[in-house]
Parts: structure tokens; C-alpha cells; sequence
């Protein structure tokens, strides 16, 4: 769907990350998990790409006048790092902006029966919020959750409210444990002995080392890949991973866009 | 005042309205059906179409720049089989000309391709792509070289009896020349302009941003380039012109048609705009209706200088 | 940490820093002077002589674009004399190299202008421009032909002894060709990219926006073409080159740097902000302090691809 | 001068009329009539180029805290019809701009005893209210203005409020006279006969008017003049008109930005 967007809200919620709920149509509800939007900065042309941003949350607000029905909106969790998201930061309750949602296939959900480990690394915890909630309906949720130090944890009392038991690593040992929040992981999985399944979203190195402990406890592992876009719907091929049979002779490149972000380890070439 | 006539026929191909959708910016068509009214457009033009499928370059393959983007796509595509398989039925489903864009690394591979197309009831017309600066071999010289292009081109033409558009790369000092290459070959229309070759530079990094260092810039940045290409060839030249390069508006499409484009073609806009072409379509009917101006043909070429 | 060293030497001519001002675009720096310390500059390149006075093209001359304006001044200049007279002394007061940018109608005349110019001591060099599009006779032949650059820049070489730079024009299908062509006449210096030949259309008029109806591009929109040739051409070449095109900050002008340029001009920036050179050279000064990079030449093709 | 100024003010005087008070370094109380200014109206690239305004007036707001001094303010009135004006209009107290001023060569005040005649032609009124205001400390000003239409006659009240007698005419006769002001205004000069000095400011079409009856009357007569501008200070060369003198074999071009964009009509070459 594409459509035009109200701001409700655009809140700072640690320095330089900010999360801003915005209006959508009824339809957006029915988004999976671990989907994107591409969302038109401004109507001009600088930038002039749209900025893909997983979908943090989705909801219904009940109008508190009876009658009036309930409206539908989303949010998103973004860090400012250039001229779109500055941009973004400066919107206010009421502003417009357009947006194409939802894109993307998203997270599968697995086998209730097994615990769920979430692993996720600085804003990208973006995806895994709406993950979590979708995924304790049925299933034993763990959310590790990894940063420079501490203004890079956020919406941990968010998870916890959800029921989540949420453990934090940061490197510089600012907020929970200090070192690698995959360590603590690995330790957990390894300690429990249990399936589980886990899903991954964050910087290269941490998804590197999560897709390295599912290799090596041969445990189910999908992942959350971000790559620059211009379409967002697999027509530009300027978004593609390497495949797991990518070689220079048999190239195998797959859209982040449109068959991801959302990938299961075992399908990407990891270097 | 009835509704403008936004007709145009490009070498025999009826469309219903100027407005075509660039190779490379618009997939195979589907891709864009959930945002876009395909009956609404003048044509679609596929992603090029190689005789084998094609991996394309590494990544980083795109970047954004002022007012522009670089691609460095490599022309990735799933190679003529697939596209017949996978792509035609769907294509099959929608009344919109279809004009499939190829390219080959010889003059034979040129001359096979445009044979097999010549085969698909499918497809309205051919798009030859001499001008793609992203792939090391062949491409580049047909789109530089007026006696490479007059072979291919040549070549093309003997292998179908579909209309031959040829689409020009504006990194050459003269651009007429191209031009008359092709026509002496007997295209039936050009289009113009591809990409210009540009390139992006990561300072923190001290590498090219993008893997194959250089890349095509296309967007609203190129368009004073593409506008004066259009009207130097449109001049020169007795068959259509399909004008391409930075269209974002019903009023870009028309300054086109203005400097002597018969029909234009939108690329970087889709990506803003997945419904661009529609809606520049909608824009251009509108402002024929403000104007007074019955037939959107009228104003090919109308430009006083 | 001590400052670190932005100095450059570009064919002889020491410069505090690698930004000059572009020609054309900071008049005989005295309209600037107000605005911007000229102490904190580079080099200051005047507007292009001619070696009479000459009126330049009839109005509209100019038009914003998509992240770029287009212009078609017509090379409208005081002449050498009026130069003389009127501007050295003001340029005379300044510590900064200047830079005469002139252009010729013949060979001989590119000649006689060298000569003259050789004689002001305030000229520090001399920076040819063969590639302005805008004069319908001679210029436009020299910047995209080899053999006639060659023959121009040989005729200059010999009638100065003072630093030749050459400026190239973007509009050619092979920068590196033109590069060598100038080299092998010995140049000292390449300075590119000039403007790109573009157009710009009022649609309700159906008249060019431009009396001249094509102009010159420059701005931000042509950076990634400027820096691609600016690559390829210091890649081929040993002689030193300037980097030009739609820089406006000192990112942009590192960028350049590594690509291959020894030092860099800035143009359209100066309109926007008067005070773009010094602003610029500052925030070089900086990036190079917060990365603990001692000299700027370290960055000078340190390109990695 | 270049400086950061702040808006104090931007409103809407009448449909896509605004008139916008910002503040201004102390030096610029030296501003004369008919100068102008240059305002980058975004900090982007988007407009790339600065844009011209006359500078409606100039002044000093006392702070009504004793002790705390005073400020100097300028003020412009535009009209929308392009980007760079749609942005401005958008622009809030508070916000900033960055500005060039004050650009050009402005009015000559002519000998004080002469009545001053000056006509404008819709948004043409821009420069010549501080022009009135100082001309009516010491001269007689009659002030003729022109528009199409109602909505586009601007400040009447303001310049009665300076002592200046106001003509009105509209070309279709919604305010004050039907018909073209510049009649009205030469009915003016033919009947009173006595040595007067004219400044306009307005759409082509008028100043050409204007121009023609200086001539007619042998009365002095200042113009200022638009163009399309990069520069501002007469470096780039694109903002020239045809000088007196002008012609295919001996062209004479004047910057309407730095030989202007005053001049008396006689320096012009009027087709
Ligand atoms: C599927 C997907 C989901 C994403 N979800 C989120 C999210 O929920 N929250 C969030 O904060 N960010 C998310 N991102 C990243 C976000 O899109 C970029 O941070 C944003 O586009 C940067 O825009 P900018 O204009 O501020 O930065 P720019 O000025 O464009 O660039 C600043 C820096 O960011 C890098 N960058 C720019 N675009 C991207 C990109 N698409 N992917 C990776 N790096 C980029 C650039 O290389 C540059 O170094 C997601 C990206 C993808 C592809
Ligand atoms: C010395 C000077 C003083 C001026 N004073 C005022 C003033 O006090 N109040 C006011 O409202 N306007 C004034 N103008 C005109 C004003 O500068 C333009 O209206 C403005 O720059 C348009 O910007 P834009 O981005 O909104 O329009 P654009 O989108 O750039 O253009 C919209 C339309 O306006 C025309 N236009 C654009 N720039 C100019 C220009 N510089 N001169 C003439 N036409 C132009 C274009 O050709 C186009 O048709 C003055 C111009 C000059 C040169
Ligand atoms: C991502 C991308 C991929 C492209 N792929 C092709 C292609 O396969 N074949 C082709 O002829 N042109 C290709 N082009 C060029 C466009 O068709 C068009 O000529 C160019 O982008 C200029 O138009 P625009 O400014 O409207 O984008 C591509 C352009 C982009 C941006
Ligand atoms: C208004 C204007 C006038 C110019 N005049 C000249 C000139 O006289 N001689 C010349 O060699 N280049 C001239 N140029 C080209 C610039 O020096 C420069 O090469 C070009 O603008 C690209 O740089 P930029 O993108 O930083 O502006 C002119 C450019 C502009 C915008
Ligand atoms: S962003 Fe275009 S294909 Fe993925
Ligand atoms: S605007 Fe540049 S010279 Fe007048």
C-alpha cells in the first residue's frame, strides 16, 4: 500500500534515536512482523531516495469518543545518522508524509512449543519489539540486546512489559554485562540444551557471530539484513545479499527488499 | 472542452498516452501492480534482457547524489528464457505495450536476441541498449562508436520486423552523430538519455562507494543534459524521439515533447513515486485541459527558439 | 596536535591551501572581497579573458536547476586591457596567487593573450579555457577535439613561461584522450570539469528559458561526473590535476582529493554562501585535525580501488 | 553584510502576499531606499540559489526592558509564486535564515523641495515604502499604486499612515480606479505642471509606462528593476540589462545587481 501518513508522535527516546508513531489504513494491521516501510522524507527532492524503516509496532487506537471507531497506526524506531533521518527528527504531531508499507516478507514464527531467543544490536531492536509481541502469545520469549554503551539500549522496559526476560550487554559495560551480548547468548543456549529458535536484527558483525553460534548449535536462525535501497520492491536489483551458492561463476544474489530483509542463515553466503 | 488526446504512436506502436516506464527502474511490470494502474500507462519497458541470465555487479550498487542517483545494477536479469516462463504470462494479462530492452556483448548476440523477441506476440517493440556504461565488455563501444552502433543496430534490424528503438548514451561529445548512425541503420525511434557515468567517493572509508567504482547518474540532476540531447536529436533526425532523464512532472514530460520528444519514458521517479507514470500522465492530460490544447501531439517539437 | 599542512604546489605555484576560486564565479575577486577574507584562499581565478572586450550573450542568462543552475554568460568580460588597469591593482593588494583564465577565438589569439599575460608579474599563472559551450565560434572545437587542444596549448606553452593550465570540458566521449592531448603539448596543469551543455524549457512560453538556449550545468547535480573524470584523468596522466565540479563543502573537496586531484575549485558554492572557499578550506583543515592526517597531500590519489 | 538573521514575524497581508520582519545587525539602519537583500531560503540544495527581496523597511525595536537595549529589524513583503517563496512563507518566529544585505545601488533622494511621485505596480511597492518614508522627512510624496485586482493592492493604510496621498487603481476595478495607474498618474503630472521626480518599481509593462511619460514630461525618473540573480554582487555576470548605449556592435550591459537595481530610466535601453 502506499499511503499518506499523519505524524501522532515523534519522541526522542534516548540521544539521536527517536520513535514516532504515524497514522495507516485498517489493512497495515494485518503486516507480519519483521516488514518495512519506505517512507518519503519530504516532497522535495532532497533526499531525494525514500528510507526504509522496520515496523516497530502495530495498533489500533480506540477513539475515546464512543461511535467514532478506532484508527490504525504504526511505528517506527529510528536512529538520526544522515540527512533523511535528520529530516524525519524535525516532524511534528500533524505533519504529512507519505509511505509505502507493508514491504518485505517477514519473520517466521516457528514452532510455538520452542523458546524464541531475540537478538538484537542498536536500532536494530526496531523490528524485533513487534516480533516479541507477536511471538509470547505462544511461545517462551528471550531478548538479548547489545550496544556501544548505554544511550544505544533501548526499550527495555518495553520488552519486559511484554513478559520478555531481556538480558544487556554493552561494550563499554555502561548498562548490564560488559563485552558481546552473543557471548551471553551462546552461554544461555548452550547451558539450556533445549530448541530454540532465533532471530537476529543489528550491525553486520553481530548478525555475523549470531549466524555463526546457529551454524555451530545447529540452531534455526533468521535474520534482518538492511542494504541501501531505491525501490523497496524488487525492481532496482540495487539491494541484493549474496545467496549461499554465490560464487563468481554462479551468482545467486537475492533481494534484501523483497525476498528478505528476513532471511534463515542457511540462505545467505556469510564471508 | 472533451478530454485531450494524449495518443501517440511511436513507430507503429499505438499508445495510449505518452508516458512509458524506463528499463531498469520498473522491473518486469508486476513488481510495480500493487501501486500502479498498468492500464494507465503508455508502455512498459523491461529491466534489459540479455540471452542468458545475468548476476549483475557486486554491491555497493546504488547511491544516492544531489538531486540524483548513481546505479552500478550491472544488468542483472533473469535472461530471455526466464523471462518468457516467468515474466510474459503476467505481462500477457495487461493491455499496456510492451517494449523489451536488451543487450548483448557482440553483434551476434545482438542479432539473436532481437530474433528471439521477434518471436514473443508479447512484445510490442524492441529497445536496444548500446549505452550501458556498467559493463566492461562490449555495451560502452556500441554507444560511443557511430560505426559500432550502425552494425548493431543494423543487425537488429535485419533480425525482426518489430519496431527498433534505439536508446543512446549521452557520454559522447556528439550526440547527433549517434543519432544519424542509427537512423542510417534504419531504427524506427531513439530514445535518450541513458545513464551519464559518475561516481561517489566514501571519504572515511578512501573507497569508490560503489563496488564497481563507477555508475550511471539518472535522475532529476541530468535532466538539463537530457532536454538539450532531445532537441539536438530531435532536430537532426526524421524518426521519433522517446525523451528519458529526470522526469518527475507532467510539466518535465511536456518541456520534452516540447523540444521534440514523441513520447517520453520515466526512470528514477518510480522509486519515489511507484505511481509516477500514471500520475504524470493525469498531470500532463490536466494541463492540456487548462491550456486549451486538444491533442498532446500538438505540441511535439513546438518549441520557438 | 600542530595544524596540519594544507599547502599544495600546483606547477610551481605554492598555495596556502588546495581551494581556488572558479572562474566566473568570483568576478576579479574584488566583488568577493567584502564577503570572504581572499588572505584565506587558495588561489583566485578570474573571470575568462578575452582579448577584447566582449559583450557576452543577450538575457536570460541564467536558471536554476535540480541541484545545479545552468548558465550562458557568453564569456562576457572586460577585455585584457580594462583588466590591466582596472583590476590588477585591487588583485596586486592580495597575498593570493592569481590565476588569469582567458579563452581565444584562433590559436594565435590564445597566443597573444599568453603573451600578454606573461608580462603581468600579478598573474601567477594562466589557466586556458578551451571547453566554455557557450561561443558559437572557436572554444567548443579546442575542448573537444585532441589535435586542436593540442595545438592550442602548444601555442600557449610557448608563449608564457608562466604555469599553463588547461581546463577541460566534460562534454566529450573520452576525457582521458583530451587529458593526454594537453599533457603532451605540456601542459603544466588539468583543470576540470568545465560546465556540461544542458538546456532548461518554459513550458508556457515553448521558448528555452536561456536566450541562448543552451547553457552551461554546474552545481552539485554534476559531482559525481566531475569526480569520475577527475579519476580517470588522474589515473593517465602525471601532471597535476584540479578538481572542479559542484563542490560546497570540504567533504566534497576531499572526495576530489582522493580521486586524484592536487587541489580543487569551487564555482556554484560561491553564490549560495560568499564565503564558501575560506568555509571550505576550514572544514578541510578540520577533518584532517579530527583524523589525525598531518598533511593534506596524503590524501591526493590515496584512493583505494 | 552576510548574517544569520531570526524571523520575529511572517504574515499573511493578503492572499499570497507576505510580509516577513527579521532581524538585522546594527549596520544595516545604513541601508538606503531601493537596496536589497539575498536570503538563502533553506540551508539545502534545494532552492540551490539565493533570492532577491527589496527591503520593505528598516528599523529598531526598543526592548521594553530598560537596560536590555534595542535591536534593528528589516523587513520584506513577497509574494508566493515559486519554491523559494512557498518555503519562506512557511517560516516561523524564530526560525533563521541566512541573509546577504544590503546589495545594490538605491535611490537617489532627489532636491528636497521637488514633489516626489512614486508609483508601484503590485508586489513593485516592496522597496519604495522605506523610500517614503524617507523622502516625506523632506519632501512632498504622492504615492500611485496599481494592481490587477484587489487582493493585489498592498499597505494603502501604511503609506496614508506616513502622510503620503495614495491613488488607486485596479485593472478591473475592484479597488480605487478602473484602469492602468500610470494615466492617473500622468493626468497628475500634466495638471499640475510643477517640477517633480518619479520612482517606480513594478511589472515590466508599468515601468515601461512610467518611462515613457519621464520622457513625454521631461521628468527625472528612477526605476528599479528585477532580474534573475546568482550572485547578487556582480560577479557572475546573469543578471545584466541593456545600458543606454546598447546594441548588436556596441553592447552595453549593466548588472541590475550591482549598477542597480535603481536607475534613472535614461541609462536604460528601453524596447
Ligand atoms: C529493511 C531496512 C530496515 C531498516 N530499519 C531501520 C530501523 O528500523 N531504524 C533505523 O534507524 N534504521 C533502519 N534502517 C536503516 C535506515 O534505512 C538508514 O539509517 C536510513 O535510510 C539513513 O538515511 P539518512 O538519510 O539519515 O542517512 P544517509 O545520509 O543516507 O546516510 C548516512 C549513513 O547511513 C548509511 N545508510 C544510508 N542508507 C542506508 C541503508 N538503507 N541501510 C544501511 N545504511 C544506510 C550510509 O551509507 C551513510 O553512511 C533500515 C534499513 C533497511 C534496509
Ligand atoms: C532586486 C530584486 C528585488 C526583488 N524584490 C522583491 C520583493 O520585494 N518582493 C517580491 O515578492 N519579489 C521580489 N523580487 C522577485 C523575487 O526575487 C522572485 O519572485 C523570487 O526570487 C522567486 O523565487 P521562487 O523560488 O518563489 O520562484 P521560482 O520557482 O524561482 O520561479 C517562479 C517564477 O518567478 C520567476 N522568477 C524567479 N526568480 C525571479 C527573479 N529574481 N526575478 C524575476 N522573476 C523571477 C520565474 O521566472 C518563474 O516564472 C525581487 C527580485 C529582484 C531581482
Ligand atoms: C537502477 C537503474 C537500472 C537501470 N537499468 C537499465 C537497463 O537495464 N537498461 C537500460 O537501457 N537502462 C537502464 N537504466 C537507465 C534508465 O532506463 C534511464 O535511461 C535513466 O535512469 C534516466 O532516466 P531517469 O533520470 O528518469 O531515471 C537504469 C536506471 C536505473 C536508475
Ligand atoms: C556563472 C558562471 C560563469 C562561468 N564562467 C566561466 C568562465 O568564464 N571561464 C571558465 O573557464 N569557466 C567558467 N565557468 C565554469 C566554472 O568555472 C566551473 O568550471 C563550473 O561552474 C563547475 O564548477 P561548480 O560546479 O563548482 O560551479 C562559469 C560558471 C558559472 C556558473
Ligand atoms: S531496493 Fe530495489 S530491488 Fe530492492
Ligand atoms: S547576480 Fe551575479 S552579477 Fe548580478
Amino acid at each position: 500500500m502506499q499511503f499518506r501518513s499523519t505524524i501522532i508522535s515523534n519522541q526522542e527516546v534516548s540521544p539521536g534515536y527517536f520513535r514516532m508513531r504515524l497514522t495507516a489504513p485498517p489493512e497495515l494491521s494485518g503486516a507480519s512482523p519483521g516488514q518495512f516501510i519506505m517512507v518519503r522524507v519530504r516532497d522535495a527532492i532532497d533526499p531525494l531516495l525514500r528510507r526504509p524503516f522496520g515496523i516497530f509496532d502495530v495498533g489500533t487506537i480506540k477513539s475515546e469518543f464512543p461511535g467514532l471507531g478506532s484508527a490504525t497506526y504504526f511505528e517506527i524506531l529510528y536512529k538520526v545518522v544522515g540527512k533523511g533521518t535528520e529530516a524525519l527528527s524535525d516532524y511534528h504531531h500533524g505533519d504529512h508524509v507519505d509511505v509505502i508499507a507493508p514491504l518485505g516478507a517477514g519473520f517466521d514464527l516457528g514452532d510455538p512449543a520452542e523458546e524464541k531467543i531475540l537478538v538484537g544490536g542498536g536500532v536494530g531492536i526496531a523490528p524485533l519489539y513487534y516480533l516479541a509481541r507477536t511471538l509470547v502469545q505462544r511461545s517462551r520469549v528471550r531478548f538479548f540486546l547489545g550496544g556501544r554503551t548505554r544511550d544505544d539500549i533501548l526499550c527495555v522496559t518495553e520488552f519486559e512489559r511484554l513478559g520478555v526476560e531481556t538480558y544487556v550487554a554493552t561494550d563499554d559495560g555502561t548498562l548490564g554485562d560488559r563485552g558481546l551480548v552473543t557471548d551471553v547468548m551462546e552461554r544461555h543456549i548452550r547451558e539450556d540444551g533445549r530448541p530454540k529458535t532465533l532471530y537476529a536484527c543489528g550491525p553486520m558483525p553481530m548478525l555475523k557471530a549470531v549466524a555463526d553460534i546457529a551454524r555451530r548449535t545447529a540452531t534455526p536462525c533468521q535474520v534482518s539484513l538492511e542494504a541501501y535501497m531505491a525501490c523497496g520492491m524488487g525492481a532496482c536489483l540495487g539491494c541484493v545479499v549474496k545467496g549461499k551458492g554465490h560464487s563468481d561463476d554462479t551468482p545467486d544474489y537475492r533481494c534484501v527488499c523483497k525476498d528478505g530483509p528476513v532471511f534463515t542463515f542457511d540462505q545467505l553466503k556469510w564471508v | 472542452m472533451s478530454k485531450p488526446d494524449l495518443s501517440v504512436n511511436i513507430a507503429g506502436i499505438a499508445l495510449r498516452n505518452p508516458v512509458m516506464t524506463a528499463s531498469g527502474t520498473f522491473g518486469y511490470g508486476e513488481e510495480f501492480s500493487e501501486y500502479v494502474d498498468l492500464e494507465t500507462i503508455g508502455a512498459i519497458i523491461t529491466k534489459g534482457l540479455s540471452l542468458r541470465p545475468k548476476a549483475g555487479n557486486p554491491t555497493p550498487r546504488i547511491q544516492e547524489t544531489t538531486g540524483g542517483m548513481l546505479n552500478a545494477i550491472g544488468l542483472q536479469n533473469v535472461g530471455i528464457d526466464a523471462f518468457v516462463e516467468q515474466k510474459v504470462p503476467f505481462l500477457r494479462t495487461v493491455s499496456t505495450p510492451v517494449i523489451a530492452n536488451f543487450f548483448g556483448n557482440t553483434v551476434e548476440e545482438y542479432a539473436e536476441l532481437a530474433e528471439r523477441l521477434d518471436r514473443i506476440p508479447e512484445v510490442a517493440g524492441v529497445e536496444i541498449n548500446i549505452s550501458c556504461p556498467n559493463v566492461k565488455h562490449g555495451g560502452i563501444v556500441f554507444g560511443t562508436d557511430p560505426k559500432a552502433a550502425y552494425s548493431v543496430v543494423k543487425a537488429v534490424r535485419e533480425a525482426t520486423i518489430k519496431p527498433v528503438i534505439v536508446k543512446l548514451s549521452p557520454n559522447v561529445t556528439d550526440i547527433v552523430e549517434m543519432a544519424w548512425a542509427c537512423a542510417d541503420a534504419e531504427a524506427d525511434a531513439l530514445s535518450l538519455i541513458n545513464t551519464l557515468t559518475g561516481m561517489a567517493i566514501d571519504l572515511k572509508k578512501r573507497r569508490p562507494v560503489l563496488a564497481n567504482v563507477t555508475g550511471g547518474l539518472s535522475g532529476p540532476a541530468v535532466k538539463p543534459v537530457a532536454l538539450r540531447m532531445v532537441w539536438q536529436v530531435a532536430r537532426a533526425v526524421k524518426i521519433p524521439v522517446i525523451g528519458i532523464g529526470g522526469i518527475m512532472s507532467g510539466t518535465d514530460a511536456l518541456e520534452f515533447m516540447l523540444a521534440g520528444a514523441s513520447a517520453v519514458q520515466v526512470g528514477t521517479a518510480n522509486f519515489l513515486d511507484p505511481a509516477a507514470a500514471q500520475r504524470i500522465a493525469t498531470e500532463m492530460e490536466q494541463y492540456l485541459e487548462d491550456n486549451g490544447i486538444a491533442d498532446v501531439k500538438e505540441l511535439i517539437g513546438a518549441l520557438e527558439v
